[in-house]
């Protein structure tokens, strides 16, 4: 055999392996899925998304989880975005001069980023729960999980602000823009679908979170809708969590049902974030 | 004639509050890895008081919650590196043909499709992957692995490898997708073949951002604690054997912080010596990945 | 001792990236409301040189100055010189055009809002101004909200041109403004250029001799961080005094 | 605080504990009508009392009596305590439905396989019983931290804690039912609502006391056997224990009495075993009273201790 | 009706991306060991012509392609025809100079490996060889560990073409090699052509006229993705046929 007809068989080879690698990957998928959504499918209704929990599985419902976790995720995207996002400008944008004290910050980022959320866990009850007396409250929750997704945001600004031509910060600045003027104007529009992809990811990480509001101990039966950041709350993957603990077999299905609405969530934050970085991706043509 | 002096003092002042407000956000990472360090370590200092750092690092047994009492956390290393392990062993190698079939293979349209179903992956809540892991995999795992426990390593580290591999596939495919195509055009018009490019060119030029995927991704591994609590048993064990039950470092966490063990007493504390263990494992890991991505770097500019 | 006609007044600087010495003690004088090209082989300076005239090198972070440019007797480098003030004043077209990824209009409003200019009417009145001394206000007056990114090469380096004209600078700095464009374009950038100095004051970076050669008063032949030589243009092009400079044209054209 | 506006009562505590509670505060709300809430959490025993002793929560719920470090942590903050019995928790043990061979076992056959000498010695089923099979024994138990487990090796090798180690544990007791439902080898106790649920995976084995005063023989675990103190000595009370400071809120007041008047009923539903209907009003009483206190002196799990015991006043 | 001296035989190619039609039916045929330039405005299907030559097109998705591209009366585009083998019989150098992040030895080396050569002595000759052809040798024997991307433009450039001779093709491509090249290394890449066409068919993108004119034997006018013009390099430049052609070029020089 030649050499060409010995490389073109690898390269065969090696596409194959690849593609089953990545079939492997979706196979997954779908039978997780389809493993949940025929256990669970049948179970959600309209009463299912309005009733508050209840010690009889087929009287009880989701509604304080949903309400809890769209309360979380929108508290904890108010508070992280901004941060976030200032936190990545800063790097990008204003320090170009690396000294001692920006690299200890990136060098930190990146392994803030590797820490386990649990760990994070425990920071938010010593810190949020304990220190600062907020209790277990929707606060705590976002404020906690907005430590845990900041990292990945920052990252992910970082990432979306460097994919930003140079050129166009020279063309502002040489029309006597100020670096914020630069920055707000010009580079961020720009980066702004890469930006809000990562954070929408972060974002879709945070919602299935369990064990760092385990740990700042937010298990918790509740059957009425907060009114303040201040009330108590519970989330999905908590109720979740337990309905899988319980003996009787209808909680089985129920979590199968939460499951399936919290993959629903997800789903959308991914479509939102697929939709963005599709846009962003055609319109670059620089 | 125009003058360049000072006229604008007011914006100036605007500039400042700007930077300082940047500066902040950009410190408040340093303030949380203060706060991580402060939250364990009076506890965990408490913890030294009891227990011998020498005893917590050389002892093979975990067994604080016993009457006869042991706190040897290289058990609990143990079960975590196994899991971890076995989790990279599945991540790495498909994460990688992944991101390269994506990247190098594909069609755009089939990229656009299946990056972010695979990163739905990454978005399911993990206590559904450990039931995943003890309901489904394990018993089929069974099925031609006789000597497997009920609970063991084995299953929940595979899972986890699922769950972590759109990180890998993910941003590899990122860093791979940045490499500029002119570099692939160089080696294809060597006549190169897809796999050559994309093993000799694209993945050497992409490497730094590999590795960090694989950095976080065995961050996440170590730090992943429901699947684990939930399929690989409760019974730290110093032994590399993927088929029997083992404990994990967030596994014993979870458990402790759920149980009824009173605070201020020595079982409540190991929590948080277990706890900083962890944190310096994930420091540590980062520190070296750091250092390789300097090492390795094939840059393209 | 200060020429009116001067406006910029270069005094023996040298500049360094890190511990790269880049320029090599040139003095130069610019005069007003003409062209000065600037010449020499890649990697001779004249980039380094061109953005220290504007501070424009600010933010490469590891840049160093020393030395005195005086502009109309103010000393661009001095603490008290505000840096944007002076951006303002002293604009700059770049090698590749590089419009906002914005729409026409906005591509040319930006640099006025930013100074607080916010009357519609005003701005509508800049706007075409500068897109008619740029040239390009037919071809586009119709499609003012099109991004600037959708014109073609040619187009977008006169929408970058117009941008620079709009925020009214003295001086407009040119580096290698045809450089990623055609023939065609080429002609009528050159075009442009030779009309602005009716009115403002321009300094070209090029590697393109016959470009200096056709749109220049004044030429500066670098090599290697040093001003070989600096002369009017018909006579850097016809008796250069340097051996160098003879060469390195005739080689160009030989 | 902010919702001070709403009245609120914050519960937390073992998971053992948390159906029963998490029934009487749906009871509860339903008929208040939304005026009042309740939250019940789920932090173990331990972290219940944590919580409880700093303040703040109003009710803990316990698996197990207070233990000393945890009574001394409230006295140091001010916080008294109404120590209340709600239902019993029967302890199962179970076995695969496929093992044909257990009928029964004794408390010291338990022992033998339980204690912490049993650790890589006691690993067949022949070594518990003659003539049972030369297989392997698997052992499946709740999750060392637990006050099941607690109370288990406490009642049956004699001190709390002590165990061999190289069993399945976990928190979570669906966990355990799949794992000896699927092992043909496995032995495991934990809650008995978990077998009610499931009792076609699982076979329940009776246990032998080896006192004949009460009850002769094996008995398998029942709400009878439970309340009449024959299944011995596998079954055990689960508390509430009320902050007298909150107790004066109108808010907690009304819950605990509710509570009391209703946990009979609740408690059977969800799967335990109701303390006799005299015991409730006892106390209902001892709470209406604020006796404050525990009748076990801060030492946990406590044998012997009787039903009677327990609403003393 | 085969030709010893035709090398490429093209019969009214017509090529799309997605919608937009590119090359208009073009026929065309390039004579062996000559140098064959392709001018045009920018836009004009110049580079997509050229890469239909050694098909890197494959690698666009929405490119496709109609008409017959004859390699030494081989159909280019039938299925049969490993495109693999294609590319390697005919190489190509880009207009940014894309060595790969290696060293300057295995970016040689690279094009060689992959076809399974090994023997050290042997990559060893084939790199010096190269390198010498190349014009390179002498600049860069001592250093050959050293990162390919850490020469200067035209060395990188010129690294290219070192690359691009080592595997032995039998055509070269240059797709405007030298637009990112000062004049000085302009000239260097322009003799290195000249010398190549002793032993290589090379075809060359450029919209550079006056290199066209310098280096090239034949040349080809394109616009709008017609072929408006194809013939001797002389008569193009001094009668061409073509009003357009003609305008086009003294459009350049005016
Ligand atoms: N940011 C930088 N850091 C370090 N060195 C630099 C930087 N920018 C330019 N240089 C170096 O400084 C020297 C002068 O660069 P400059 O860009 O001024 O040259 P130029 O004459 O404009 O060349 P060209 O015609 O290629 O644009 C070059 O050797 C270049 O490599
Ligand atoms: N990948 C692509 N997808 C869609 N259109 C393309 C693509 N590549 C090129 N085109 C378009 O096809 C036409 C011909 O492009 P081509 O690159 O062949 O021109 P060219 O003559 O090489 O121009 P230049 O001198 O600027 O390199 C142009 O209009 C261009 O915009
Ligand atoms: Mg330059
Ligand atoms: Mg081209």
């Amino acid at each position: 055999m030649n050499r060409l007809a010995y490389n073109k068989l690898v390269d065969r080879f090696f596409k194959l392996a690849a593609l089953a690698a990545t079939i492997v990957g979706l196979v997954f998928l779908f039978t997780l899925v389809w493993d949940i959504a025929h256990d669970g499918a049948g179970r959600i209704s309209w009463s299912f998304l309005t009733s508050f929990p209840s010690r009889r599985p087929e009287r009880a419902g989701i509604l304080s989880a949903l309400v809890g976790t769209i309360w979380i995720m929108g508290l904890t995207a108010v508070f992280a975005f901004p941060i976030g996002v200032g936190a990545g400008v800063y790097l990008e944008e204003y320090t170009k001069k690396k000294n001692l004290i920006t690299r200890l910050i990136e060098i930190n980022i990146a392994n803030l980023a590797g820490v386990p959320s649990i760990i994070y866990g425990l920071l938010g009850l010593g810190i949020f729960v304990r220190a600062l007396s907020l209790e277990r409250s929707l606060l705590t929750g976002a404020l906690t999980l907005t430590l845990l997704i900041l990292p990945i945001i920052i990252i992910s600004t970082r990432e979306a602000l460097k994919a930003v031509p140079f050129s166009i910060r020279e063309a502002s600045y040489a029309l006597g823009a100020t670096r914020w003027q630069t920055t707000y104007r010009q580079v961020l529009p720009v980066a702004l679908p890469g930006i809000l992809t990562g954070t929408i990811l972060a974002l879709s990480r945070a919602i299935g979170e369990t064990a760092p509001l385990i740990t700042i101990g937010a298990l918790t039966y509740i059957a009425f809708l907060p009114e303040s950041v201040f009330d108590p709350f519970t989330v999905l993957p908590i109720q979740i969590f337990n309905w899988v603990s319980r003996p009787q077999k209808g909680f089985a299905v129920n979590a199968a049902a939460a499951i399936i609405v919290l993959l629903v969530l997800t789903l959308i934050l991914n479509s939102i974030a697929i939709y963005l970085r599709h846009r962003f991706q055609r319109r670059i043509r620089w | 004639m125009k003058s360049f002096l000072d006229r604008r003092s007011r914006q100036r002042i605007f500039e400042r509050g700007i930077h300082a407000a940047l500066l902040l956000c950009a410190s408040l990472s340093i303030f949380t890895t203060i706060g991580i360090i402060l939250a364990l370590f009076f506890e965990t200092f408490d913890f030294f008081k009891e227990v011998s750092i020498i005893e917590f690092l050389t002892d093979t047994q975990w067994t604080p919650l016993f009457v006869d009492k042991h706190f040897g956390i290289l058990s609990l290393v143990a079960g975590t590196f196994i899991v971890s392990l076995i989790a990279m062993c599945v991540a790495i190698p498909l994460g990688i043909l992944c991101a390269i079939y994506l990247s190098e293979y594909s069609s755009p349209r089939f990229r656009e499709v299946v990056k972010p179903i695979l990163e739905v992956l990454a978005g399911i809540p993990t206590v559904v992957y450990g039931y995943f892991a003890l309901l489904f995999v394990t018993p089929l795992l069974k099925s031609f692995i006789p000597g497997l426990s009920g609970f063991n390593a084995l299953s929940p580290g595979i899972v986890m490898g699922i769950m972590i591999l759109p990180m890998v596939s993910s941003m590899s495919e990122d860093a791979m997708h940045a490499v500029p195509s002119s570099l692939r055009e160089g080696a294809y018009a060597l006549g190169a073949t897809r796999f050559q490019v994309a093993t000799k060119v694209v993945v050497p030029a992409a490497l730094s951002g590999i590795m960090s995927s694989f950095v976080l991704a065995v961050s996440r591994a170590v730090g992943e604690t429901m699947i684990v609590t939930i399929a690989a048993g409760q019974q730290p064990r110093f032994s590399l054997n993927p088929l029997v039950p083992i404990e994990t470092i967030t596994a014993y966490i979870v458990q402790v912080s759920l149980g009824d063990t009173p605070a201020g007493t020595i079982e409540h504390k190991t929590i948080f010596a277990a706890g900083m263990t962890l944190f310096i494992f994930t420091l540590a890991l980062n520190l070296i990945s750091n250092w390789l991505k300097e090492r390795f770097r094939e840059e393209y500019r | 001792m200060v020429d009116n006609d001067i406006v910029f007044q270069i005094s023996n600087i040298n500049a360094w990236y890190g511990e790269k010495h880049v320029l090599k003690d040139i003095s130069m004088r610019i005069k007003q409301r003409k062209v000065t090209a600037l010449i020499g082989p890649s990697g001779c300076g004249k980039s380094t040189f061109l953005r220290c005239l504007n501070r424009m090198n600010d933010f490469i972070h590891n840049f160093r100055l020393e030395g005195r440019i005086l502009y109309k007797a103010q000393d661009l480098y001095s603490p008290e010189t505000d840096p944007i003030e002076v951006r303002r004043t002293i604009g700059m077209v770049f090698q590749r055009p590089n419009p906002f990824p914005k729409s026409i209009y906005n591509n040319i409003a930006y640099g006025l809002q930013i100074f607080g200019i916010k009357d519609r009417a005003k701005l509508d009145a800049i706007v075409e101004d500068s897109l008619r001394k740029a040239a390009l206000w037919d071809e586009v007056k119709d499609n003012l909200g099109q991004n600037g990114l959708a014109l073609s090469g040619g187009q977008q380096q006169r929408l970058c041109i117009a941008r620079a004209i709009a925020v009214n600078p003295e001086v407009i700095l040119f580096d290698e403004p045809c450089s990623a464009l055609d023939p065609v374009a080429t002609a009528k950038i050159e075009d442009l250029i030779m009309e602005l100095k009716n009115e403002y004051t321009v300094v070209i970076v090029t590697h393109n001799m016959q470009q200096a050669a056709r749109v220049s008063d004044y030429t500066g032949f670098f090599m290697l961080g040093d001003l070989v030589e600096f002369d009017d243009t018909k006579k850097i092009f016809t008796t250069p005094a340097n051996k160098l400079t003879e060469d390195y044209i005739t080689g160009r054209f030989g | 605080y902010a919702h001070a506006a709403r009245r609120l009562v914050k519960i937390d505590g073992s998971s053992t504990v948390f159906p029963i509670t998490e029934a009487v505060a749906e009871e509860f709300q339903i008929e208040k009508r939304g005026r009042v809430m309740v939250t019940v959490g789920i932090s173990g025993t331990g972290g219940g009392f944590k919580k409880f002793c700093r303040g703040e929560v109003d009710i803990v719920d316990a698996s197990r009596p207070v233990k000393s470090v945890e009574a001394a942590l409230c006295r140091k903050n001010g916080i008294e305590y109404i120590e209340l019995p709600v239902a019993y928790d029967g302890i199962a043990v179970m076995v695969n439905p496929q093992n044909n061979w257990v009928d029964h076992l004794t408390v010291k056959e338990l022992k033998k396989m339980w204690e912490p000498a049993a650790q890589g010695r006691i690993t067949k089923w022949s070594q518990i019983r003659r003539g049972w099979p030369e297989r392997e024994i698997h052992l499946f138990g709740p999750g060392v931290d637990s006050g099941t487990f607690d109370y288990f090796t406490k009642a049956i090798v004699g001190k709390s804690g002590a165990s061999r180690g190289d069993f399945t544990a976990s928190e979570d007791d669906n966990v355990l039912v799949q794992g000896i439902a699927t092992d043909p080898d496995a032995l495991g106790f934990f809650g008995l609502a978990y077998y009610e649920h499931n009792r076609d995976k699982l076979k329940l084995v009776p246990i032998d006391d080896g006192n004949d005063s009460n009850g002769k023989g094996p008995i398998l675990p029942s709400a009878e056997t439970v309340n009449k103190g024959t299944y011995q000595p596998l079954s055990r009370p689960v508390f509430i224990y009320v902050s007298k400071e909150a107790a004066s809120r109108p808010e907690v007041d009304e819950f605990v009495s509710f509570y009391l008047e209703n946990a009979g009923t609740l408690s059977a539903e969800v799967g335990y075993i109701p303390l006799p209907e005299d015991i409730y009003k006892r106390a209902l009483r001892k709470f209406k009273k604020r006796k404050t206190g525990s009748v076990f002196g801060g030492k946990g799990a406590k044998m012997g201790v009787t039903i009677h015991d327990l609403v003393r006043h």
